[in-house]
């Protein structure tokens, strides 16, 4: 396994996983740097995704480990890595489309302040006066509205009240998956915008996507996947110069 | 009255409370204002009440909830027969009983979910029901039910012979029976859905609806939704207790039969016909639900000529020959047609149709919209 | 030795009952994701098809009883034994095996109307909501049966040369005290039958292939442009005439009553959730395994070290599959699962 | 049908009264007025009100939904009689009679209705709503012991009269018997001391009996009961085995009973389950076996004329015992048979018998007494010798409310003239080798306590 280098929020070191005999991950090695848009790209069937899973703890590596902020976080729940500050944005948005979005907004929010278990059903939620606010302005700020039923909102909309609810835990660690799948030119514009904006406040991102524009636009540090591996892995400079990762990927 | 006043604790225990208390009164012209009938439906209200904190918040739905009333009922009628025929302790051991078997079964069941979840309490109920009513026969005296008898110890009534007659069960000294009885449940049932209210809008409450909606996003935000389901369940489990306890507070018997997966059924039942998820809707539907049980049944050809006497002759002898079949030994078939009925013109129940009545904002009825398509969508990922 | 291929007999014979009726459930939810609490009722109406069959066939002429003098007793010959007198008894006695004949057809427009009537407007319902009017769907058709058959059982007989025992002891060289009723051979083999019969048909027809690429991705399907709704409702059909020609058979062993279809419903969803929710072999498999399971756990020396094992078993073992492999028996990954 | 008699609308004016009675506790209890002695010292007195109601609480759905609707029949057939309407029946052969055919202490029998479900909870709140809303002076019915035993206790509790219906179960009348309850039917000992010397006779001392029982009480008190008299004969019992109530398929009981060595089965099941394991017995081809030298032979010890229609040919040639049945030849019978099929046009069940009795015996009593209030009752019934109903001559006992008569043992009749025509009445078991003391080990440990007349 590489050492960890200075700064490192996520290491995923030396990750080896598969189904069957299809090897979806071998010897995968990434570090995350603090404050950094970590881009992973690749071909359809890769390996980002399932990538993704491993860190987050839906998927248990066969070997390796999942290193965040010093600490392993392989083999825990996904609530636990939550917990210990990361968030997932996920390529179908992930909502709770039976609730309004203030509810949606605000669940995250007692998360945070409750950890993963908290016994309170005499409180009233309505008077939870600091979420209460806290979630009304990240709503405001995303430009959506507290009382709207969820599951009727746009497709962007509900990507846009997902990344909400990621934010409203100020996660160490942001998840991305493919933040911008099925959006129109115009909505993907403004997710970069968003993105970008989020970027300045120094949260570490990691992003998965195909759409070089997005990729291009918001990345420090690009990762190449393909066949489970990594093929090359530095700047957008850097990759975009590398003669494998032409041929494999951005060449065709 | 604004919507704030009209939604707010204070007016909905009000209005509850008011519509529980007055009972005798209002039920008296339809024929069920008689106290039996009304504890049924407290004592039913409550187990639906206590059901929908499960089923309604999180969406898991139990099949074995009537194990818990079972076992609620033994711990009473046990706690009549060693300790006192006070009705306190009683209540208290039932639902102390009930909450440490409601835990073991939920531990084990809230390892899964969905339909394998369903079929886990199932059976789970129906090996509790099936022992209860053979091999358990010391603990539960079997078929005929656990009674009193006039040697039970007591040891805590110090010798109050009652003229070698059975005691009743008493809330010191005030017998537990007719209308004493109904008002000691109708108090309960306030209290419980006073709770059950305060969970459905607390933070707690909040998160149990947020794993029925997307159990995977709340792992994903830092949830342990297992505790959470436990407790819901275990709560239930508790409400089921005091139910079960309640019935043998007001009629101190506990049969096998309480156990059955038909009645874990009826509370289902019960629950989706009032309206799921909804505060009021499984007291209607309990109510409804033993109404027919109790009245239409009770139905036969010289009182449905009484009850129609006030049409002329031939219209009366019509009326007779069509109803006939729905009432007395047929009110299993009104009740059948009823569910049908119900869930096809009113998916959410008689809740929504008195929604529907009386209106309601364009919002929610947008917000209804857009649950019924993400279950949709969680159907076809099944 | 005997006892225990005996006990095999009987859990094969009780296997083959829940197999077909959990075939037919798992065929309805496995293609149409519809959870069928109104499945016992088609049962308990293929039961009925046969009782049907032979109060028509046993349509009698009635001679009064001169001796009763309060009230009207006929002794009662069939019209059939009066007209024709050499064949007449033979087709009487034969009413179940030709009650199966009239039982496809009738179960089968029993099971399309049932799906068009109903069940298609809730495919895209709650589970809870399905459960609820199949339910109430299932207790109307009850006492319907009710009203028309009183809540007795009813005797119907298997024909007269298959009403004894058979020595299959001797028959294939063993102990002569094995001895087992014909029926319920025959039942057994039924079973295997209809079993084998719906399983070629689901594996070696296209409409059997399309019907299986459905189960696995109904939306796939749809998109090559093939009418899968119109396959599923003749698949809801075919569940409807397994469990009829399920109730048939079974009506010479145990004799029909209005409620007999609610007594198999809760074991039968257990049957198809240890098999794994969709799977049909795995349907089949739980039937005959918690059958034989089940007449194990009945004997004495079983009993006699667990009291009560014979109540409890099938749940028991539900239980325990559930937790060891949540997928049931022969359950694909991610079928219903969590 | 006879046409209905309709009387003011009752049962809404009833309620509307309780309206406005609303939260007073006395509002169970109808209106009283003082007028005789007895006024306002027990439950739903019926006063000077010109009518008094019986409650008729019968198993209307469920799988004895048939037997509850045949005792319906016969409880519909009572109030006639007993109102003076039809023929009359066994008003005219009762011995003794105080009844007139004017209702009952002159006020007109009215009813009310229930369903059991063959449920304890569904029973007890079917006799409840007609205690507490329809002021019953008397409830009656059923067909299982659990239930029964149930409804008895509630009675008791409450302060009204409990006439028994259909309960076989030693306890009704032994550990779990009542001061307000009465039981006409007979019980499980009795059926084991009747059918001993009848199988004897027919199957001789030698035998090796393999017993399969319904897992609940009625089915052990029915199992020991047989047992002790099928040893008492001679017998051996090889082997007792407890099967699950509703089992259906029996096969897994019965196949062991093929290499047991046992030479007889003795099913102690009731309702479906006897017809499912009879049908599946002789199925198996018991009835065919030859065993220790003997023909193998089966014994139903509770036999009911319409299960046994249920299991069709199986039940010819084999013994059991029922408490009555349509084709005893005396008057008293016959009155009772002529009336029920005259107005159905079938002849009545057992169950029907012992509801018709039981509510004629309990208008009797309140005659004899003078008055509906439970403890007279009870006195008037205790001890009471009566004939002319079907069962010869028959007592009241005082000391557990049990009737003892004499008991009929059946046999599946070979050759039937009818449907109706199904069993055959082999023997007339006489009363005294029925009888037992009180304090009987199989009936020990209950105390009938006080009589209840209920909070006025």
């Amino acid at each position: 396994m590489a050492e960890a280098e200075e700064n490192t929020v996520l290491h995923i070191a030396d990750i080896h996983k598969s189904f069957g005999g299809l090897h979806a991950l071998s010897d995968v090695d990434l570090q995350v740097k603090e404050g950094t848009t970590h881009a992973i790209i690749g071909p359809n069937g890769a390996g980002k995704s399932t990538l993704l899973n491993v860190v987050i703890g839906r998927l248990i590596p066969d070997t390796g480990a999942v290193v965040f902020d010093g600490e392993v976080i392989t083999g825990k729940t996904p609530h636990e890595i939550n917990q210990a500050g990361v968030a997932r944005v996920f390529q179908t948005p992930e909502i709770f489309s039976d609730l309004t979005v203030f509810d949606n907004v605000i669940v995250p929010i007692l998360s945070k302040r409750d950890g993963s278990y908290k016994f309170n059903p005499m409180a009233k939620l309505s008077a939870q006066k600091e979420a209460h606010d806290e979630a009304m302005k990240l709503i405001a700020d995303f430009g959506l509205k507290a009382d709207d039923p969820s599951g009727s909102l746009s497709r962007g909309d509900k990507r846009r009240l997902e990344l909400a609810m990621c934010l409203s835990q100020h996660p160490r660690l942001l998840l991305l998956d493919e933040p911008t799948a099925g959006m129109s030119r115009h909505d993907t514009n403004s997710t970069i915008e968003l993105l970008k904006k989020i970027k300045e406040g120094g949260m570490t991102k990691v992003i998965i996507e195909h759409d070089m524009h997005v990729v291009f636009s918001l990345a420090d540090r690009i990762s190449v996947l393909a066949e489970g591996r990594i093929i090359a892995d530095g700047t957008p400079e850097e990759v975009k110069a590398n003669p494998v990762v032409q041929e494999a990927y951005l060449g065709g | 009255m604004t919507k704030k006043v009209l939604e707010s604790e204070l007016f909905i225990m009000l209005l509850f409370a008011g519509a529980v208390l007055t009972m005798p009164l209002w039920l008296a012209p339809i024929g069920a204002g008689y106290p039996d009938l009304m504890q049924k439906f407290a004592i039913f209200g409550l187990f639906a009440i206590g059901y929908n904190v499960l089923f309604g918040l999180t969406g898991y739905l139990s099949f074995g909830h009537a194990a818990f009333l079972g076992v609620g009922s033994y711990a009473a009628v046990w706690s009549f027969k060693l300790l006192s025929m006070n009705v306190l302790p009683a209540i208290f051991f039932s639902m102390i009983f009930s909450g440490i078997f409601a835990y073991m079964i939920g531990f084990v069941s809230l390892r899964r979910s969905g339909i394998y979840f369903s079929i886990l309490t199932l059976a789970f109920a129906q090996m509790s029901y099936n022992l209860a009513y053979s091999v358990l026969t010391p603990i539960t005296n079997g078929e005929t039910g656990l009674q009193l008898t006039l040697n039970d110890p007591r040891i805590l009534d110090a010798a109050s012979s009652n003229g070698g007659a059975l005691p009743s069960p008493t809330l010191f000294g005030l017998k537990m029976s007719g209308f004493e009885g109904f008002y000691f449940c109708a108090v309960l049932l306030i209290i419980g859905f006073f709770i059950a209210l305060k969970i459905s809008r607390s933070p707690f409450g909040l998160v149990l609806k947020g794993i029925k909606s997307n159990q995977t996003r709340m792992k994903f935000t830092g949830f342990n939704t297992r505790p959470y389901l436990i407790t819901a369940f275990v709560i239930s489990g508790m409400y089921a207790g005091l139910a079960g306890s309640l019935m043998a507070v007001t009629d101190p018997l506990a049969g096998a039969e309480r156990m059955q997966w038909t009645a874990s059924g009826e509370v289902v039942l019960m629950t989706i016909l009032g309206g799921v998820g909804t505060l009021v809707g499984p007291v209607l539907g309990a109510g409804i639900i033993k109404y027919f049980e109790n009245i239409f049944s009770a139905f036969n050809d010289r009182s449905l000529h009484e009850v129609l006497a006030f049409l002329p002759d031939g219209m009366e002898n019509i009326v007779v020959t069509l109803v006939r079949p729905f009432v007395g030994e047929g009110w299993h078939l009104t009740l059948g047609v009823l569910f049908m009925l119900v869930i096809i013109f009113l998916p959410g129940g008689i809740m929504q149709g008195i929604d529907r009545i009386f209106g309601k904002s364009k919002k929610k009825k947008a917000a209804e919209a857009a649950a019924a398509t993400a279950r949709m969508g969680e159907e076809q990922h099944g | 030795m005997d006892a225990i291929l005996l006990q095999i007999l009987n859990g094969l014979d009780k296997g083959g009952a829940y197999a077909l009726i959990a075939l037919g459930l798992t065929l309805a939810f496995g293609t149409l994701g519809i959870v069928n609490f109104a499945h016992g009722a088609l049962f308990m109406l293929g039961a009925f098809c046969a009782v049907s069959i032979q109060s028509i066939l046993t349509l009698s002429k009635k001679v009064k009883d001169e001796s009763v003098t309060f009230f009207d007793a006929y002794k009662e010959t069939p019209y059939l034994e009066i007209w024709f007198p050499e064949i007449g008894p033979t087709i009487i006695d034969w009413a179940v095996p030709l009650s199966i004949l009239i039982a496809i057809p009738v179960m089968l427009l029993i099971g399309l109307a049932m799906e068009r009537g109903l069940i298609r407007f809730f495919y895209k319902r709650t589970h809870a909501e399905q459960i609820l009017v199949t339910f109430g769907l299932a207790i109307v058709i009850q006492e319907i049966i009710k009203a028309n058959f009183g809540a007795n059982p009813i005797p119907t007989a298997a024909p007269d040369i298959v009403a004894g025992s058979a020595n299959i002891g001797s028959l294939v060289g063993l102990s002569d005290n094995i001895v087992y009723p014909w029926w319920r051979l025959i039942y057994l083999v039924f079973a295997l039958v209809v079993i084998g019969g719906v399983f070629a048909f689901l594996q070696f027809t296209t409409f059997g292939m399309v019907v299986r690429a459905g189960m696995h991705d109904r939306d796939m399907v749809n998109l090559l442009g093939i009418n899968v709704e119109k396959r599923f409702t003749i698949v809801f059909g075919l569940a409807a005439v397994v469990a009829g020609l399920a109730g048939v058979m079974y009506a010479p062993i145990l004799p029909p009553d209005y409620h007999i279809g609610m007594d198999f419903l809760v074991l039968s969803f257990v049957v198809v959730v240890v098999g794994g929710m969709g799977s049909l072999g795995g349907a089949v498999a739980a039937g005959f395994l918690l059958g034989i399971l089940q007449s194990f756990a009945s004997t004495n020396e079983v009993k006699s070290i667990i009291p009560g094992i014979d109540q409890i078993i099938i749940y028991l073992v539900a239980v325990v599959i559930l937790l060891v492999r949540p997928r049931g028996l022969m359950g694909r990954r991610g079928v219903m699962e969590d | 049908m006879s046409k209905k008699i309709i009387t003011t609308n009752d049962w809404s004016r009833r309620s509307v009264l309780k309206a406005g009675l609303g939260t007073a506790a006395v509002a169970g209890a109808p209106m009283f007025y003082m007028k005789n002695a007895y006024a306002a010292e027990y439950l739903n007195d019926p006063g000077d009100a010109s009518s008094v109601k019986f409650g008729f609480n019968v198993p209307q759905t469920g799988a004895y939904a048939d037997e509850g609707a045949d005792e319906l029949r016969a409880y519909e057939l009572a109030v006639q009689h007993l109102n003076g309407e039809g023929d009359g029946g066994m008003l005219n052969t009762m011995q003794p009679s105080s009844l007139k055919g004017n209702g009952v202490l002159g006020k007109k029998v009215e009813f009310v209705t229930g369903d059991t479900q063959t449920k304890s909870d569904a029973a007890r709140a079917s006799a409840k709503r007609m205690i507490e809303k329809d002021g019953v002076t008397m409830i009656t019915g059923g067909s299982s012991s659990g239930v029964a035993i149930a409804v008895q206790g509630l009675c008791q509790e409450a302060g009204v009269i409990f006439m028994a219906g259909l309960t076989h179960s030693n306890d009704t009348t032994g550990k779990d018997k009542r001061r307000n309850g009465f039981r006409h039917f007979f019980n499980g000992y009795m059926s084991g001391q009747a059918l001993g010397p009848v199988l004897e006779k027919a199957y001789g001392k030698e035998r090796n009996a393999y017993h399969l029982t319904a897992d609940y009480t009625w089915g052990w008190t029915q199992e020991a009961s047989i047992k002790a008299s099928t040893e008492s004969i001679g017998w051996k019992t090889g082997n007792t085995v407890k099967t699950p109530v509703g089992a259906g398929d029996f096969s897994q009981y019965i196949t062991p009973v093929l290499n047991s060595g046992a030479d007889t089965l003795i099913l102690n099941h009731y309702g479906k389950d006897m017809i499912n394991s009879l049908t599946q017995a002789v199925q198996f081809g018991l009835r065919d076996k030859q065993v220790n030298g003997q023909d193998f032979v089966i014994v139903v010890p509770l036999y009911s004329r319409l299960m046994a229609q249920g299991a069709g040919e199986n039940v010819k040639g084999i013994f059991g015992s029922t408490n009555w049945h349509w084709s005893l030849p005396d008057a008293g019978s016959q009155a009772f048979v002529k009336s029920f099929g005259q107005a159905y046009g079938f002849p009545p069940s057992q169950a029907a018998h012992t509801c018709y009795v039981q509510a004629l015996l309990y208008a009797d009593a309140c005659e004899r007494a003078g008055t509906f209030m439970p403890c007279e009752v009870v006195k008037a019934l205790e001890d009471h010798k009566f004939d002319g109903m079907g069962n010869g001559p028959t007592e009241y006992r005082g000391a557990d409310h049990q009737c003892f008569k004499d008991v009929l043992v059946v046999k599946g009749k070979d050759n039937p003239s009818s449907q109706f025509d199904v069993l055959e009445v082999v023997e007339v078991t006489p009363r005294a080798q029925v009888e037992y003391e009180p304090d009987n080990e199989f009936f020990a440990g209950g105390d009938l306590g006080p009589c209840n007349n209920g909070a006025a």
